[in-house]
């Protein structure tokens, strides 16, 4: 009887067992359980959407794959460049020419038709018939060359491995080379942490350079002395957050600055004493709702201004996006 | 006549049985034609990884096998490091009050003005992927979730392979078993 | 064996007995310890991170708080202390287990071992063995066919449909596609070489889903033939060709009783429209002289989730139009796409709505010239809106955009005017859009609005729309006749009519073998669709304004009283139920897998279990 | 656990080639005036490839030793010693991974899936133990497997069951391998592994439910010997049915057995057949009758039982990520909640087509209807034999093992008074 029973028993037990392997395969247990150690990035990334005062009027693919600068000249041509290529295109999206290069730049400046490209540790100047100008040696074979400025008879350069702005005139001599420490005259150095690193300039023909490590937005005087500088480090509207922000600049014709975060995603206007005025673009005009929640690779690739005002993105899937004011 | 049907009984034993061995064989033969010469093991794929925190709490280890890499390489040393302190901090400290890290396994040491140097304290890393959001949105993505080979039991499935809502993991060569993301890669 | 030590000598039995228990004891007590730990540790975990997160919120807005920073300091350190304890708890607490079970098991190993071997002979019966035998049989089969039953019972009812589901989907999926390409052409006018060749892609994708959807020459609307089994977007369905794909239809139901009916509710507006389905919703519209709405109805319990009042709409005539009352103000069906809801009433408001009732846009097409009121239904083609507007003055075929109302192309009929709705189908080498009217059928391109075909045929106030199928477009109107006009040629030819039973108002419907006409008089016929013989004909009695539409074989026929004729589309008549609503209605029905859907005078009916 | 073996790699050459696309060094290293050393970053080397082979060492070394214990010593205690050997290395050393056991599905997922290949360890765990048990029985289960070890060791008041609910019983691990067979060909789940119930023993570490499972078999196993081997193993029922066919076998006596009856009850497995002797010697004709009327069962129950089990193929479909993923998005897109599962954030997220994800739905669909018609006629099919089995009664004189359930443990040995 004992005997008989503790068979019953154990049969039992392991008909259970089989019933919970079982109803545990085929029941879907959609557990989505909440992450205590989520971090929030699109609760962040939220913007009160009443300091938005610019709107989207057009976008246009540029039909390049890896298209990584964007330039604007003096008669609102726009020119991309990016994968061994430059494209131009006129202020409605429509492609106007463009030439083939052996090289991937990954930015440019232009003016009167001569195109100045960096591309790695070395500057690469074309004509707009796609033509090689020049190609000046190498500063420093390390170097990286984030961004491009021409004013006047010089070419600026950021070289953001070496965290220099390098001045040449235009027929590549070094006119000097700004960086270095220099406690006597308050300048800290840049810091820069990942290769962002912009230099602009403004319509009184101020050179701007981003120290993006520490947040700030610096002037330079033509010899390459500072001037002064503004940035507030923040997650909050007015600031810059993360680290290596803002990781792309713009000058408007009025003298106020167009700002990108990476991170938070938001392109920003401040007015030319560095005073926050409002928002171009959030993260909904570049990511998807999930995109929101998950993404973290930057959106935007680089930005640039026509002489009208108007702001154009370019995008990480390649497309232009332009904004008025509203 | 008994003999004569255990007889049969070991004929037709017999035969089963070679048919039984040829089919071992073409299966062993054809399965070993097409063999991997190294063997494989878990990795995840940090481009797909959505830093979900389930490499924390589905691996069947106690204490996961999945760890935050730091890749120092693309470190920036920065002081306000987005891995390190929670977003929205006003001071730059080791206060707990500004730390992301839920365990307090990212160890901050100051190097030369302004940068320092952070260090995962493995013991205390439970691979939940928070500093590796932190970093990899606002930072240069120096921080990376990847499987800690000297602690994974390398499963025949991973079971948070099978959590995994992106599909991050897949097996690797054991010959190179990691899969550390460059800068802008995908 | 063993010379100096054998187990057999070390210790006694009582002494490995009490090992065995005391170990067993203990390894109980941590277990249920251990147990309790992780209970804890779960729930108290992430309570704790949550608070500390909340605290460091606050410590945010106001930095300057020290003791704030003292509490979540001292909370830190406590949680992640009690975490990494229990942690340690844990795995110590699992070695003891390990330990104390391996102990037991030792002991008890060892007592075994010590037992000398007691053979025991069985007390049983070696006849017993063909009994055990007897008995496996007969457990297996019973209890093998007690489970073979269950799951065949459970298989039966099994409702396999995720693969069709899928290929919905991926139909549904050409729409952002559409969309992104239209944004960029949109966006710059003259284009790219490089856009040209993204909307080609795409459009692509559109001709290679579109194909795969009809391996079986399905005589439906393109985008809405993939979606029927779950939705039924437009007037008779999708493409409004009368043929519904849906499954397991209630073909019993009593509206007076109850009886099968899910739920019931009351339409604010009256409006002859038909429920139109997309997912979960359903629409209606209702309208009198002074107002007009869109209704929004939960397909699983009847509840009204919103009513749009259609409004302020530029254009639109103070006064409603005159009309008879057997049209009424709302006489078209609504259309959805599954991103918009879109309807059109008497006065020639036509509105855009998003599926949560937001506007997208409106706009009024002039006030149609029709002295018995407006009434075709809209159709929807990938994301236009066809709206069939032949009027008294400057009759027209129009194209709107779903998204932005816009009109795409239109086209000027000369034709009178007519009541009958559009119906759009593949005939397999290309969509068309087919209708009657004073004094033609003509088929015309939904791309871009081009005459395709005409065939003069039809004649007078022509009510009842067109039927396709297998390549066969049949016509009929009162006073006028019954053609059967085969297409697919270069010009259509007649290829039998007859003038025996003529509808006005109800359309016919039609299956690759049979023809299915309702008369307004409530007298039913049916011939053989390619030569035109007459089958059968049943007299029911009650006029008929609705139109048939048929489901799995079944031809569903509403009565203005309320009954539905259900029988079957076959050679003989076959009556398989006469349902009563208990409501007048001469609404179409509507259908969604194992539910029909009945709007009434008053109210909206969901029949089915 | 020593892992003196562990080599700790710089980091690897092939990430820095990465870092140093276009010859450019893409992170700025921060200028550090001290002369601060950056650390590389340690990356640990998985286990030794020749560790696995060693591994491999070990079974053979240790299935050729327990099978020599078992024919030729014919020694109980020896047996038992090995066992610890294995649930110690294999169960808690090797923390229960790779077993032969799971290892059934990767074959399996091998041969449906040309483009998965698996380790050479892979292939020979799997096919080693069923050569050995082609020749001389399944005396891997023995004492080698670490499954069958553990519950070995808590066999210790076992009972015999009842040969029907044994036969009964008997059947749940077919059904177990055609289910571990169809989720391993369609790429879906390794079941057998995820509900291995030991394995959170070994590794001190499971989810709360397997360890319920686990301890409620470890239990039972105090009473029903090996339930886990006997009624639950789908590698078990192959090395059953390889095993019938065995060239050599144990047996309980060394050479003719003398019909004492000592043995009746020594197994705790149930797994000695008693002679049936001349009573139950059935006539031909009847033997031919049934034999007709089961070729004629069979068939119409594979039918049944395989469109059966093909009307469950969406459910089982479900257990397949990319099947579960497209139903939870389609259900999504239906329903007006909020609330989006992380995996279709994640999805929709990662920029993948959602209509290549139906489309391969719909193809592992396709895939799970045909292999459920294929699980049914199966499971038909084995029931089918087993009742025709029940029928047939071989004519037997002596008391043998029962080639096909024997595990060769040997305990029966002990009981024969034939010694030589």
């Amino acid at each position: 009887m004992k005997q008989k029973l503790i068979i019953g028993f154990s049969v039992i037990l392991l008909l259970t067992v089989v019933y919970l392997i079982g109803s545990d395969l085929f029941t879907n247990s959609s557990k989505h359980d909440e992450n205590p150690t989520e971090y929030k990035i699109d609760k962040l990334r939220q913007i009160d959407s009443s300091l938005i005062c610019y709107k989207e009027i057009n976008h246009f693919n540029s039909g390049m794959s890896k298209a990584k600068g964007l330039a604007i000249d003096e008669n609102n041509t726009i020119y991309i460049a990016g994968n061994k290529q430059v494209l131009l295109f006129n202020s409605s999206g429509i492609k106007t020419g463009g030439f083939k290069m052996d090289t991937l730049a990954h930015c440019l400046a232009v003016d009167n038709d001569q195109i100045y490209l960096g591309a790695g540790n070395r500057i690469l100047q074309y004509n707009i018939a796609g033509e090689q100008i020049s190609s000046w040696p190498a500063f420093n074979p390390k170097s990286f060359i984030t961004s491009i400025a021409l004013n006047g008879n010089h070419i600026y350069a950021a070289d953001a491995i070496n965290r220099r702005v390098f001045k040449y005139n235009k027929n590549g001599n070094l006119v000097w080379e700004i960086g270095k420490k220099d406690t006597a005259k308050g300048f800290e150095g840049f810091v820069i942490p990942s290769p962002y690193f912009e230099v602009a300039f403004g319509a009184y023909n101020d050179m701007w350079a981003v120290n993006p490590g520490k947040h700030l937005v610096q002037n330079f005087s033509v010899e390459g002395e500072i001037q002064s500088s503004w940035g507030l480090t923040s997650f909050s509207i007015e600031g810059f957050s993360g680290c290596c922000n803002p990781s792309h600049i713009a000058i408007l014709p009025n003298g106020e600055f167009v700002t990108y975060e990476k991170g938070l995603e938001r392109i920003k206007i401040y007015d030319p004493t560095g005073k926050f005025r409002c928002v171009v673009a959030g993260p909904e005009s570049f990511m998807r709702k999930e995109d929101l929640i998950l993404k973290i690779a930057p959106c935007v690739v680089d930005l640039a201004v026509d002489n009208e005002g108007t702001i154009y993105v370019l995008d990480a899937n390649n497309m232009v996006k332009v904004f008025v004011k509203k | 006549m008994d003999n004569k049907k255990l007889n049969r009984r070991e004929f037709i034993n017999k035969g089963v049985r070679i048919g039984i061995g040829v089919g071992i064989g073409v299966i062993g033969y054809e399965l070993l034609s097409r063999t991997l010469s190294s063997k494989t093991v878990w990795q995840i794929d940090p481009a797909k990884c959505i830093q979900c925190g389930k490499c924390a709490t589905s691996c069947v280890l106690e204490q996961s096998a999945v760890k935050c890499l730091h890749v120092y390489q693309m470190c920036g040393y920065c002081d306000l490091c987005s891995g390190y302190l929670r977003p929205e901090t006003k001071e730059l400290t080791t206060g707990a009050e500004n730390q992301l890290c839920p365990t307090s396994a990212i160890e901050r040491k100051y190097i030369d003005d302004p940068y320092f140097e952070y260090h995962i304290n493995e013991e205390l890393c439970i691979g939940c992927g928070k500093c590796v959001k932190g970093c990899g949105a606002f930072g240069n993505g120096s921080l990376q979730l990847q499987v800690q080979h000297e602690l994974c039991v390398n499963c025949n499935q991973c079971a948070i392979a099978r959590e995994c809502p992106s599909e991050a993991f897949s097996r690797v060569p054991a010959s190179s078993p990691y899969l550390l993301k460059g800068f802008g890669g995908k | 064996m063993f010379k100096k030590f054998d187990l057999k000598n070390f210790g006694t039995d009582q002494l490995w007995n009490r090992i065995a228990l005391v170990s067993g004891i203990f390894a109980l007590l941590v277990c249920v310890l251990l147990i309790g730990n992780y209970i804890q540790v779960k729930k108290a975990d992430p309570i704790n991170m949550k608070v500390i997160n909340s605290l460091v919120e606050r410590l945010h807005k106001d930095p300057s708080d020290v003791k704030l920073r003292e509490e979540i300091r001292t909370l830190d350190l406590l949680s992640r202390k009690a975490y990494f304890t229990s942690k340690w708890q844990i795995r110590t607490g699992g070695y003891f287990v390990l330990a104390a079970i391996a102990l037991m098991v030792i002991s008890l190993q060892i007592i075994s071992y010590r037992k000398t071997i007691v053979p025991q002979l069985s007390p049983e019966n070696d006849d017993n063995t063909m009994a055990y035998r007897n008995k496996t049989r007969v457990f297996i089969v019973t209890g093998g066919s007690l489970i073979l039953a269950t799951a065949l019972i459970f298989a039966i009812l099994a409702t396999n449909e995720l693969k069709e589901k899928f290929a919905v989907q991926e139909i549904n999926e050409e729409t952002p596609i559409e969309n992104n390409s239209d944004l960029i052409t949109q966006a710059a006018d003259s284009l790219v070489l490089e856009i040209i060749d993204t909307t080609g892609t795409s459009n692509i994708t559109i001709k290679h889903t579109v194909a795969s959807a009809f391996t079986n020459n399905d005589s439906v609307n393109e985008k809405s033939a993939a979606s029927s089994k779950d939705n039924f977007p437009t007037f008779r369905g999708p493409g409004g060709n009368g043929i519904a794909k849906q499954k397991n239809i209630p073909i019993s139901w009593d509206g007076s009783t109850g009886d099968n009916i899910r739920w019931k509710t009351a339409i604010p507006l009256p409006g002859y429209n038909s429920p139109i389905i997309w997912g979960n919703k359903i629409f209606v519209t209702g309208a009198n002289t002074a107002k007009r709405e869109v209704y929004c109805i939960n397909r699983n319990t009847g509840a009204m989730i919103w009513t749009v009042v259609v409004e302020n709409i530029p254009n639109s005539p103070g006064q409603a139009p005159k009309v008879i009352a057997e049209t009424g103000h709302a006489a078209p069906t609504a259309a959805t796409d599954g991103i918009g809801v879109y309807a059109i009433f008497s006065n020639g408001d036509i509105i855009g709505l998003d599926m949560d009732g937001k506007k997208l846009w409106a706009e009024n097409l002039g006030v149609p010239g029709n002295h018995y009121g407006h009434s075709s239904s809209l159709m929807i083609f990938k994301d236009l809106v066809i709206v069939q507007y032949d009027q008294k003055t400057s009759p027209k075929l129009m194209a709107l955009s779903t998204k932005t109302g816009k009109t795409v192309w239109s086209t000027n009929r000369d034709v009178k005017i007519s009541w009958a709705s559009p119906v759009i189908v593949n005939t397999g080498k290309r969509t068309e859009i087919i209708l009657a009217a004073e004094p033609f059928v003509a088929s015309y391109n939904p791309a871009d609005g081009k005459e395709l075909w005409k065939i003069d045929c039809i004649s007078g106030e022509v009510g009842p729309s067109v039927a396709y199928a297998n390549g066969m477009v049949f016509s009929v109107n009162d006073y006028s006749k019954l053609a059967a006009i085969k297409i697919g040629a270069d010009q259509p030819t007649v290829l039998w009519e007859n003038t025996d039973y003529l509808s006005d108002i109800p359309s016919p419907v039609a299956t690759d073998k049979y023809l299915i006409l309702s008369t307004s008089y409530g007298l039913t016929v049916c011939y053989d669709a390619v030569t035109g013989e007459k089958y059968w004909e049943k007299e029911f009695g009650n006029n008929v304004y609705a139109s048939p539409i048929i489901a799995e074989g079944k031809v569903y026929l509403m009565d203005k009283t309320g009954i539905m004729h259900i029988f079957k589309a076959d050679k003989e008549y076959v009556s398989l139920g006469e349902p009563k609503l208990g409501e007048p209605s001469v609404c179409t029905p509507a259908f969604t897998n194992g539910f029909i859907y009945l709007r009434g005078d008053k109210n909206l009916y969901s029949i089915g279990k | 656990m020593k892992k003196s073996t562990q080599v700790a790699l710089i980091l690897l050459i092939t990430s820095l080639i990465a870092f140093n696309l276009f010859g450019v060094q893409r992170f700025p290293r921060p200028e550090f005036e001290n002369g601060y050393q950056q650390p590389e970053t340690i990356l640990n080397a998985p286990r030794a490839l020749f560790f696995e082979y060693f591994d491999l060492a070990v079974l053979i070394g240790s299935l050729s030793l327990i099978t020599w214990l078992i024919l030729k010593k014919r020694s109980r205690k020896a047996v038992f010693w090995v066992m610890i050997f294995s649930l110690l290395y294999f169960g808690f050393y090797r923390k229960g991974c790779i077993c032969p056991v799971g290892s059934l599905q990767n074959v399996t997922l091998a041969l449906f899936n040309p483009e998965y290949s698996l380790p050479i360890n892979g292939i020979a765990f799997f096919i080693i133990p069923l050569v050995f048990t082609l020749f001389f029985g399944r005396t891997f289960c023995a004492g080698v497997c670490p499954l069958g070890a553990i519950q070995d060791v808590f066999a210790l008041r076992p009972v015999s069951l009842k040969s029907w609910v044994q036969s009964l019983l008997g059947l749940i691990p077919f059904i177990y391998l055609g289910l571990a067979v169809l989720f391993a060909a369609t790429a879906s789940d390794f079941i057998v592994c995820r509900y291995d119930p030991f394995v959170g023993f070994f590794r001190h570490n499971a989810s709360f439910m397997m360890f319920a499972i686990g301890g409620i078999l470890l239990f039972i196993s105090v009473f029903i010997a090996r339930p886990y081997c006997r009624f639950l193993c789908p590698y078990g029922v192959l090395l059953n049915l390889v095993s019938r066919f065995s060239k050599k076998h144990l047996t309980i006596a060394p050479s003719a057995c003398i019909s004492c009856r000592l043995c009746e009850n020594s197994c705790p497995f149930g797994a000695i057949d008693k002679p049936t002797g001349a009573k139950f010697k059935q006539p031909s004709n009847v033997l031919v009758k049934k034999l007709i009327l089961y070729c004629l069962i069979i068939p119409f129950l594979m039918a049944v039982c395989g469109w059966t089990a093909s009307k469950y193929y969406e459910s089982f479909a479900k257990v397949n990520f990319k099947v579960k993923l497209a139903t939870e998005i389609m259900q999504s897109k239906n329903s007006e909640s909020e609330v989006i599962p992380l995996e279709i954030t994640a999805f929709r997220s990662s920029g993948n087509s959602e209509e290549v994800l139906f489309e391969e739905a719909k193809v592992i669909l396709n895939r799970f209807y045909l292999g459920n018609w294929f699980l049914g006629g199966f499971i038909g099919l084995v029931f089918g034999l087993t009742l025709a089995r029940l029928t047939i009664i071989p004519y037997k004189t002596d008391y043998t093992t029962n080639k096909g359930t024997c595990f060769s443990c040997a305990r029966c040995v002990d009981y024969c008074p034939v010694k030589e």
